[in-house]
């Protein structure tokens, strides 16, 4: 397997939203960073639609053409309509078969009829559970390649999946403030099971018209980011979650190791620093996702993206229309915006307007700053062969940076961030240099403590 | 930095598409449309009466039905053979995306007048294939869903009774009795308004009544709200109503068959999320 | 009363968002348009809440609350809580007080606890019933202004409404193409409704800390603008309604003229116009009013703003919280992007990008791009003494501009759009230059016809 | 143009506030607090054993806990005058804001280590306020609420039955009547899976159960949802679960007292909007 150890991109100044060094080609006629922004469209689908598999197939349907017919109505010249599985979709992959055609034929109709550009996503949910069976050769892990198969077999544009390595491990760490037992559970954990898990899904696609697109490190650092919450909110320290996003940016750059080629998926707020590693495009959330949950980078989080999403809504009935129209609409006219400044010239500027918008609004926000995230990309590329080191690196640079911006006066933090942070960056400072001897540490403070925890599920 | 000189740098086709343009037909005469044709009376008076309704000409309309009941042709024929079909002709325009809205409410003002005409001399109202009453809820001064309701439904052929805006509950109901009809159609735009719908379907089980429905469509209703209580089926567009009337009328269908089938009755996809 | 006959802008590159000529200072140390974009949120009351007093200033308190948390939570600077009042609130003024009451309260606890700029507008609603009782002195009348006064005396920063005098003729002149009785009920009866309203509003506000802000179309206009719908939709041209929205222009500056100081109201999508003329703040919606309704402008309507606005929303809960939250974060994030071009002195290129990325969407957008809003304020002043004429100049300039943007290639227009625009700027050019004789042709056409119009409500 | 420059000219108050520094009280020692000073005991081991749990030194506590059993001081009298006070105290320290979740884990964690020690002593589980079986719905894998829901009731003093992540509808039932729990906590973090919860109220009316509340809670869960079935309250934050769990305790509340007086049994405001 191929590591990072240098950066695609040469200059921060070179990456903005709609560009990617790499764009991906999908069928009806889209493609991902070659010049323009897609808008994303991803819903829940409703209670009770789990029940049975013509129910789970209609949400499908209603879905897809609702956004269809909006994005014609008012316009869109392209769009994407991601699917996140819930467990029965994936756990029965007839069911992820046959929503997945009905999605593509709904889509290939309006392709057909109006020429607009469409994708469609498919996300089979990782199902497997650490403490049952562990994470390699269950049950559950065949059902997950079957679903990413019957995605492909059936017209998905792209595959991507949201892998829960490590887990069990941060989430320990996370709720502590345990900032090694994050390291071991993103950097190290998570890193082994994205290879594992995307060696294969790689290989699934391969036989397809379908693209593997990314994963994200949504059960760790998004977790860390939820659980920090808001400016007033005392559950997680939000240098900490700074730390954890840094690392995830290690971790997450697996699957384009092992051979994922972008979209990354949209809740992978450390995308920016693997596009500027990779030169992958990559799919974003943030101010358009108010919806699913709240961040402190609202705007920011746009500014390199090249698919933007609204992360995930409950599916009904707005005044303006169903969800699905309403937040296709909200998404579609951001992109429009972003497409305006690229076809003017003027992307780099709204690139710039949307990174300083957040910039200091919260540490998570600043270490995601595009020229920051290039920076943390350079410490893991410079340490770029181990897993381990390069996410340790990454979260001192992002300690750095976050520092740097304190000390400028640029950035104010509270008492329980200074506090955690130092405390973090005194524990990694420390830590072994050898990945190994780390990783022996680790199994044996963590096996203890934590009962889910299971290190032959990496092989360890 | 000038605005002139982003704007002549853009390609548009990155940023918007007007798929309205594109998709475009070319323009026709009304009456060279083959389904028109087919539709529209040969023999006269009928074929100037529909044509006047066609071209949406309500003097002309009221001249030639005038004219036609001076030669002593049945008021009934007139309005069958002639304001009818010409509106048949409309709804097919409609339906295909020549006609627009202002045609079929000036169309529909045409016939209308021809019908008065007709009635004063048939000396009661024309039969109609069924009555509808519409009201807009009680507190809420929104009405224009509401005639376009009442417009589709007299195109279609029903006799709708337009109750106005702001009805109170207990005239709904008095409605129900006096005209006993065979659908409703309830419009509310407003969350504090639509709350209305529930306490009319309440009076009505109270008083021993029924309808076969009641549509309960407008701005901020929203399906599962309307689904919350009995005898209602969530209306969606306004030329949907004579469809869901039609559907009750000749296939005996239910509130509840409105709702499972409402899709395939109006012809259409219909968003659902529920 | 004092009318517009000269422009107070002297260009329209002079117009942005955030600024204007003449800013409003507001208690709670709100100042609008004076150099910061201000967020607002408004939401509608839950159903059922207006079934009792208790319930609805429980609805407002909560509103209000659920706002505030949200904004101290992701760093808002500023923001702005409408209320438009249901029937129940206007026609009982003791409600109006009492909800007011409860708002101003929790707004000032924060504006003491943070520091936060706040700011609360309330909008008392047009109960009037033209066809019963008329619009002059009924007791519904009588209502809406102690209302109005309830709502200055308890606390409310400014006061807005949506005056309806026109709307029976203009109805009959949107659902039937019919651009006289559009002009006729916009133009003249619109413009003589507003001007008896607003000489008594602004009296009362001056009484109490609360300032005029401003009226809207929203009975016209936009009801055109509604059924225009989307672009494959057939109830009512594009044309025609651009020409209705530039009708509205001449009539919504009547409050202005009254004494009406801004922020004008968020869904009157003529308020650039207004501000060229007159230079007064205003309020506007557009893509992040998705949740109320779709139009064709979601990014232009934000170029000149001065408060930002979600329309109206549901009040319930999403996944990122209750609406409140939600849609002021997602309000809040769009004027911080404003805020942050203002502060790099970027503000005319953001302005410019809002304005083309929509510009050629749809001809209602395109004039009311700033630059063809601002023309269309030079039409108005031109016979700025006479409402008729105003509005008539208004609907032939917009028909120029867009007849221009389609000769130089840029807009193109349906079959639909084009025979209907033809058609009205033929009979506009072909009425009389006497408003007395325009009125008396009117009033004998559309009493006849529409049996709700009443011309003694306007005492002609 | 230039990125630094740019950001050299903006005035950050106009774009974002840092409120959370802003409102930052001064740094204090945690036994420097008055109220904490008067809720930790004064008199040995118990004054140790509490500032080992406040000082989340889970090694201490464990040592301490060892050395006054050795001591032979009754158990029961280490959990509750040493190590229940010393969680008292975080608990205090939590409410106004100097300490925060990790700290309250680590506590947590070091509190349990000692009572488990205790028990051993003891030889069967320890007295408690009462149980609470705690969930997380079937199909559901996300478990971090649960957790902190669990801790906060232990910490609250409660005996949290942890029963995992994705737990079968049955298996809650059967807890049901294993523990016959004072309290019972369910959390989904999905839509199809929050569909568990009316199920489980179902299954328990069946088979002739009754738990005084299931708090249901977690991302996508909704008031509206929750208050659809009976049995049930609609959880926000974690913390509240042990106030809840409290007032049923206490005062005797039902799940339709616990809806009603949500705001005021949690002590706080809490966003409504039906
Ligand atoms: C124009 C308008 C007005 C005009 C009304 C003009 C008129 N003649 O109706 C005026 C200015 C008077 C007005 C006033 C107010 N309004 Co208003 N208004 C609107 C607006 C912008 C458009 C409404 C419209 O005409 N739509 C076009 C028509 C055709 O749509 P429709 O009626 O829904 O009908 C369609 C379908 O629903 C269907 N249909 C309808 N009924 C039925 C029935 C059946 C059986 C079927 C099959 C189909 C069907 O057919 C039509 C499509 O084909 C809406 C925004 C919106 N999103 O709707 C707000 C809106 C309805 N108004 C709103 C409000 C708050 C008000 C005011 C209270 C504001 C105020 N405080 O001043 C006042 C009302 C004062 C009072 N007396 O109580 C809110 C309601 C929010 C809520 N609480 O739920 C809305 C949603 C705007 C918002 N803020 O988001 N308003
Ligand atoms: C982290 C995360 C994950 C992690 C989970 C890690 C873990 N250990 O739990 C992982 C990566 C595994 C994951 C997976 C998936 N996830 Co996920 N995930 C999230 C995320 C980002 C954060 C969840 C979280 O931990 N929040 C923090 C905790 C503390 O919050 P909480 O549990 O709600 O608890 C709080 C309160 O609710 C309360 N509480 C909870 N219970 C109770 C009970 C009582 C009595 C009381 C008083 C209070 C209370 O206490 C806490 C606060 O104090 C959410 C986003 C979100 N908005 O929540 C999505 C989310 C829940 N996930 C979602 C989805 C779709 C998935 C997947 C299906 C995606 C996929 N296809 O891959 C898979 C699941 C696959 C499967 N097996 O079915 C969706 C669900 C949408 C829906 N259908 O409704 C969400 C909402 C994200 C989105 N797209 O918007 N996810």
């Amino acid at each position: 397997m191929k590591r990072f150890t240098k950066m695609v991109y040469k200059d921060s100044d070179d990456m903005v939203f709609g560009h990617a060094k790499f764009p991906v080609s999908q069928h009806w006629n889209t493609q991902i960073g070659a010049g323009y922004v897609v808008p994303e469209i991803k819903v829940a689908p409703v209670e009770g639609s789990e029940e049975t598999k013509e129910g789970m197939v209609s949400e499908c349907r209603n879905i897809t053409q609702s956004a269809c017919e909006r994005a014609v109505s008012i316009g869109l010249p392209a769009f994407m309509v991601e699917q996140e599985h819930i467990f029965q979709q994936t756990n029965n992959p007839d069911w992820t078969a046959e929503c997945t055609q009905v999605q593509s034929e709904t889509l290939e109709k309006y392709y057909d009829e109006y020429d607009i550009r469409v994708s469609l996503l498919a996300t089979p949910a990782d199902i497997r559970i650490e403490e049952r069976d562990g994470l390699r050769g269950s049950d559950y892990d065949n059902k997950i390649m079957e679903s990413v198969e019957a995605s492909a077999a059936n017209g998905a544009s792209c595959v991507a999946i949201e892998t829960i390595g490590g887990k069990s491990v941060s989430d320990y760490g996370i709720a502590r403030g345990d900032p090694k037992a994050i390291l071991f559970g993103i950097g190290v954990l998570g890193s082994i099971d994205m290879e594992y898990m995307w060696k294969r899904i790689v290989d699934v696609c391969r036989k397809y018209d379908c693209r593997p697109a990314g994963d994200t490190d949504c059960a760790q650092a998004n977790t860390a980011m939820f659980l920090a919450g808001g400016l007033l909110d005392k559950d997680c320290s939000h240098t900490l979650a700074a730390l954890a996003r840094a690392m995830a940016g290690a971790r997450s750059l697996v699957a384009v190791e092992c051979g994922a080629i972008g979209p990354l998926k949209d809740c992978g707020y450390e995308n920016p620093i693997i596009k500027a590693i990779s030169g992958v495009p990559i799919a974003t959330e943030g101010k358009n996702a108010v919806c699913a949950h709240s961040d402190l980078m609202g705007n920011l989080s746009a500014a390199v993206t090249d698919v933007w999403s609204n992360e995930s809504v409950y599916h009904r009935e707005e005044m303006g229309g169903t969800t699905p129209e309403v937040w296709l609409q909200a998404t579609g006219y951001e992109a429009a915006l972003m497409n305006t400044a690229i076809q003017t010239g003027q992307e780099k500027i709204l690139r710039d307007l949307y990174t300083l918008t957040d910039k200091y609004r919260d540490p998570q926000a600043l270490v995601l700053a595009y020229d920051n995230a290039y920076r943390i990309g350079e410490a893991i590329v410079k340490y770029g062969k181990d897993p381990y080191l390069r996410a340790r690196a990454a979260a001192l640079e992002a300690g750095a940076i976050i520092n740097e911006a304190v000390e400028s006066k640029k950035m104010y933090l509270t008492r329980f961030e200074r506090d955690s942070l130092d405390h973090a960056l005194n524990i990694f400072e420390a830590l072994p240099t050898e990945s190994e001897q780390f990783t022996d540490d680790c199994i044996r403070k963590y096996s203890r403590k934590i009962s889910e925890f299971d290190p032959k599920s990496y092989e360890l | 930095m000038s605005y002139d000189e982003f704007e002549s740098k853009m390609d548009q086709n990155f940023v918007a598409v007007r798929y309205n343009v594109e998709v475009e037909g070319a323009a026709i005469k009304p009456e060279e449309d083959l389904d028109v044709q087919n539709s529209l009376p040969t023999d006269e008076p009928f074929r100037s009466i529909a044509l006047s309704v066609l071209y949406e000409d309500r003097d002309a309309s009221l001249a030639n039905v005038q004219k036609a009941l001076k030669d002593k042709i049945p008021p009934i024929e007139i309005i069958n053979n002639g304001l009818m079909k010409g509106m048949d002709a409309v709804n097919i325009l409609y339906n295909k995306g020549f006609y627009f809205l202002p045609d079929l409410m000036l169309a529909g003002d045409g016939m209308m007048e021809g019908i008065k005409e007709c009635e004063k001399v048939l000396g009661h109202k024309s039969e109609t294939k069924g009555t509808v009453v519409s009201f807009v809820a009680e507190g809420d001064p929104h009405d224009i869903g509401k005639n376009m309701v009442v417009m589709f439904l007299r195109a279609g052929g029903f006799e709708a009774i337009d109750m106005g805006r702001d009805v109170p509950i207990k005239d709904v109901v008095n409605a129900v009795k006096e005209y006993n009809p065979l659908f409703m159609t309830g419009t509310a735009l407003m969350t504090t308004t639509m709350t209305a719908f529930p306490k009319i379907v309440n009076e009505i089980q109270k008083e021993g009544l029924e309808v076969p429905a009641i549509g309960c469509g407008g701005g901020a209703v929203r399906k599962d709200f309307v689904e919350s209580f009995p005898m209602s089926v969530y209306g969606v567009e306004a030329y949907h109503a004579p469809k869901l009337a039609e559907a009750i009328l000749k296939d005996k269908k239910t509130w509840k068959d409105l709702r499972k089938e409402y899709s395939e009755i109006v012809g259409e996809f219909v968003s659902e999320y529920s």
